[in-house]
């Protein structure tokens, strides 16, 4: 497999949009599938289909053993300590919800504060929200500064006695502020703080090695890495696994049921209950397969260039405006157009084949801060190169054409 | 689907010049609206008077051109004329747009006959739809209010 | 499509297991898959794959025009009122926390009483302790007769002024008792109680009017009628829609979003966080197509007559013991075999090709009623046949000669 | 995979007619464990003496008959022998369960081996790994406590 040529292991490029070639710019929305990610799901449908984990006979046990198989590849992937800490969930949005739940129970009260930062996505922060209402918890926003960063500074200002966890995203989904993660957790493990990391646009662009990062959660949506919908994992350290309460309740995650009394299991088993999507986990290995084939830090040089190029190309064009001009930036380019509105263009674009997203994208504290209701995204991947850049380049001049700007 | 049935002259004017813009004097009734999806947002301001006629209204919001220009040429189409006909223009408006059904209604000028049909090009292009209906839904909501 | 022929529709029948043709018998645990079903999730991600509701691109307008025609259709299939009655959940398990969370929010205090019975699945258990846990609910148990029954009596004495919901399984997947929802729902409204039931096997074997039903929660997995991996559905009475708090916070399910206040979606899509399973819920349409081809009336008819005859094949064998004897069953058959413990069996059946599940299948309470650790369960789908009862009815004899009992 | 391996005269006949069942007398340690996906318990009894070695030991239990003749086994092979045999013995039944390795200590008898080795046909059945594997796994907590 080549880069390059990366985009014929995709069949969505076999299709025409309106004539044209699709030039898609969605990603950090959800992203492609390639081939053998799809033929996984049917093969496994097909010949090796069975619940997991409860049957013996032979169909089970090849379920059970390529599910089980599919954890131990992404705690390979991920450099995960133990296979306990992976988590399956049904997106990052679950898994973040999933902590918000069991560690507030056990450890947040009245008065105790989350600081999360005006970056973040809904879903890191409706979640914590709840607390808010549940248990009387203070949620702290991190400022973003003018560039659409937030620096170790704000974060720092911001935790007090009183903070019970951080929960921030590795990459903004708007601005593409890539977060000084590290940094943050290093402090925070100062403080005896633990730390989420929302990786959803993360983990698709970045090599992600949780020794490393060292944090105590972070979710991962597999629909954004080329893999099913419908799956999420969360990263969870062996001492939360040990420590939290279960989440949803159901068949699975149980040691013993009584009338009276019910005890849990003791391992990872207790975040996943009822029937798991055997299916799309078993398929996301292959997905896991073919980012170590091209090799994550060659999919993000990759990216890199690409968005680098686009960026050149658009800031030539005197009315479009770019949002956010942070440190390093992922694979995300917000902008806006003198007097179109975002939706008008996302339909024009689309006219020419390029798919992108206008509106606010979740994050509707950013988009207050910077004065916006919506706007444009151009989000990249893996097949997207030079020459998409380009076509994105021109269907917005088609556009201004429309609206005689 | 065609992008110059969507966007035709008259929607783009509308969007960039929307009429009877702001809060409109002594409105007995408003309501607004908001699309959680995309940020768009609509507030509509009426004057009764005592024959149940829309004597004034006006507009604000914030949107794409499509919405602004809905919004714009509704408040041109209704202002002076009474509940029946509001009733009515809004209904086959909407249907215009849901079933692709035809405008009927006979008591508008041919001018504003174009300038009503020149919004059904939106037929075409489903996610945009609540862009075009949502100023009409919100102006049916403030005749509900008292 | 004809029923008799219909094993060809399923690829999984293609294989051989342990140079047998497969005699699948665990479709209570998950149904197999139609040809149609697979190929309809791989074609959805080759040809129309795109995050649903957000984006004005060409391919996010197709999927979302499916994804929500999978809706109308689950909808119209269960002929619910509203399409907003219809909300897609991972399993029927999160359709069950989901209730138990959002409805024990708002109206479950200390001392009030939840009612369900002995008879149910874990997942319709677990949900439930955690408000005895976090709310000083009481939970009592309807008890299961000597027949594997819940009769309507039992469920009468038990209802108090302080019984705030009854949750009951449509059909044991044990006893596979079919429980008389009907009555009870006629009960309960009468005292103004609400009523769940888990549909979890009632949904694939019967017809399921939600007008005619007239509880208020009705959860399903799909995994179980001939869907796809990772999908449940809850039918949620409009009323409740419009009651009931959200459950996960996240993307799609808010209206407004501000730092210190947020308000969510006042439709179903308040408890649809996150991304949800397009490909899932799309493919599922085709399940509800595959069913409505054959008609599910032919198929429980089909089911009864494969199940009826197996019964009596198995009565003929003294050393089997057949768990309950409820006035009407569902698609399950529960035994046990003299001196051979039910893992054993599932283990030698298995050489044989037939798939059984052995253990307490989710149902410690029943059980340890049971007095038994274990039991070995055939459990019936539209794909087996006469047939496929001969050769369990062989297996279970060659079981025996292993054993030399 | 071979049924017959599995389901060999000796284990046939220890989980029809398990030794050392029950609770022994005075004894010093004890463990239990329980699988909550099959149900299946095991509850193990010892008596260490001075010389640290297993005076007796037996067990309670529920299960298939490759539990308990796995349990049974293990009985009465580590009954009178040393930590340091049953930590070796141990290891090397885990391992072979495994990995496919064979049982190489050689302080057993051929009669022992034999017995001992007609577990080894769970190999080929994964999902039974943990039926054999339990009364082992369970020894060794009794042992570590006090
Ligand atoms: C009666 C019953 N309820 C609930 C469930 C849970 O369903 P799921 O695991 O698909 O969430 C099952 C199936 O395992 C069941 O049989
Ligand atoms: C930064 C960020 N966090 C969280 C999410 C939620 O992910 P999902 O909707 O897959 O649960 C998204 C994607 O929509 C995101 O971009």
């Amino acid at each position: 497999m080549d880069i390059k040529n990366i985009k014929k292991e995709f069949p969505i490029f076999k299709q025409k949009i309106n004539g044209k070639s699709l030039v898609y710019l969605d990603s950090a929305n959800s992203s492609q599938k390639p081939q053998v990610v799809i033929d996984k799901i049917s093969n496994f449908y097909e010949t090796e289909f069975s619940n997991v984990g409860r049957s013996v006979h032979t169909l089970a046990v090849k379920a059970t053993n390529r599910f089980e198989a599919s954890r131990d590849k992404v705690q390979k992937y991920l450099n995960a300590k133990h296979r306990e800490e992976i988590i399956f969930t049904k997106g990052a949005t679950e898994a973040i919800n999933l902590v918000a739940s069991s560690f507030g129970k056990k450890y947040v009260n009245n008065g105790d504060e989350i600081l999360i930062t005006e970056l973040e996505h809904h879903s890191n922060y409706v979640p914590w929200h709840y607390l808010r209402l549940e248990k009387g918890a203070i949620i702290k926003f991190a400022q973003v500064n003018k560039d659409g960063d937030v620096e170790i500074e704000e974060i720092k200002k911001l935790i007090t006695k009183k903070t019970k966890i951080i929960a921030i995203t590795h990459i903004s989904n708007v601005t593409g502020a890539i977060l000084p993660i590290e940094k943050i957790i290093e402090l925070a493990k100062e403080k005896n703080i633990p730390v989420l990391i929302d990786g959803t646009q993360g983990a698709p662009h970045s090599l992600i090695d949780m020794q490393k990062i060292d944090c105590d959660f972070y979710a991962i949506s597999c629909h954004k890495m080329y893999g099913p919908n419908g799956l999420g994992i969360l990263y969870m350290k062996k001492k939360w696994v040990d420590a939290l309460p279960p989440y949803q309740g159901g068949g699975g995650m149980i040691n013993e049921v009584k009338q009276q009394e019910i005890t849990f299991a003791d391992n990872h088993t207790k975040f996943e209950a009822g029937t798991m999507q055997t299916a799309e986990v078993v398929s996301f290995a292959e997905s896991l397969n073919f980012i170590e084939e091209l090799g994550i830090t060659n999919i993000a040089k990759h990216e890199n260039e690409t968005l680098e190029y686009g960026l050149e190309k658009l800031r030539m064009n005197n009315s479009i405006k770019i949002i956010g001009s942070p440190k390093s930036r992922g694979s995300v380019l917000c902008f806006t157009l003198k007097d179109i509105h975002p939706h008008d263009i996302a339909t024009i674009l689309d006219e020419d084949g390029v798919a992108i997203r206008a509106g606010h994208h979740c994050c509707q504290i950013l988009h207050e801060k910077l004065g916006m209701a919506a706007t444009a995204r151009a989000s990249i991947g893996v097949y997207n190169d030079k020459e998409d850049m380009d076509k994105l380049s021109e269907a917005i001049k088609n556009c201004q054409k429309v609206f005689k700007n | 689907m065609d992008l110059k049935e969507l966007y035709q002259e008259i929607i783009l004017d509308h969007g960039k010049n929307p009429r009877n813009k702001g809060k409109c004097k002594d409105f007995t009734n408003d309501a607004k609206a908001h699309n959680p999806l995309c940020g768009d947002k609509v507030h509509i301001y009426l004057k009764l008077n005592k024959e149940k006629q829309i004597e004034d209204l006006s507009f604000e919001g914030e949107g794409c051109a499509i919405s602004l220009a809905s919004a714009s040429i509704l408040t041109e189409l209704v202002k002076g004329k009474d509940l029946s006909f509001i009733k009515k223009i809004t209904e086959e408006f909407l249907n215009m747009l849901k079933n692709k059904t035809k405008i009927t209604i006979n008591s508008i000028t041919p001018d504003q006959m174009t300038t009503i049909t020149s919004l059904s090009g939106v037929q075409e292009f489903p996610m945009r739809v609540k862009c075009a209906t949502m100023a009409w839904h919100t102006l049916l909501s403030a005749l509900e209010k008292k």
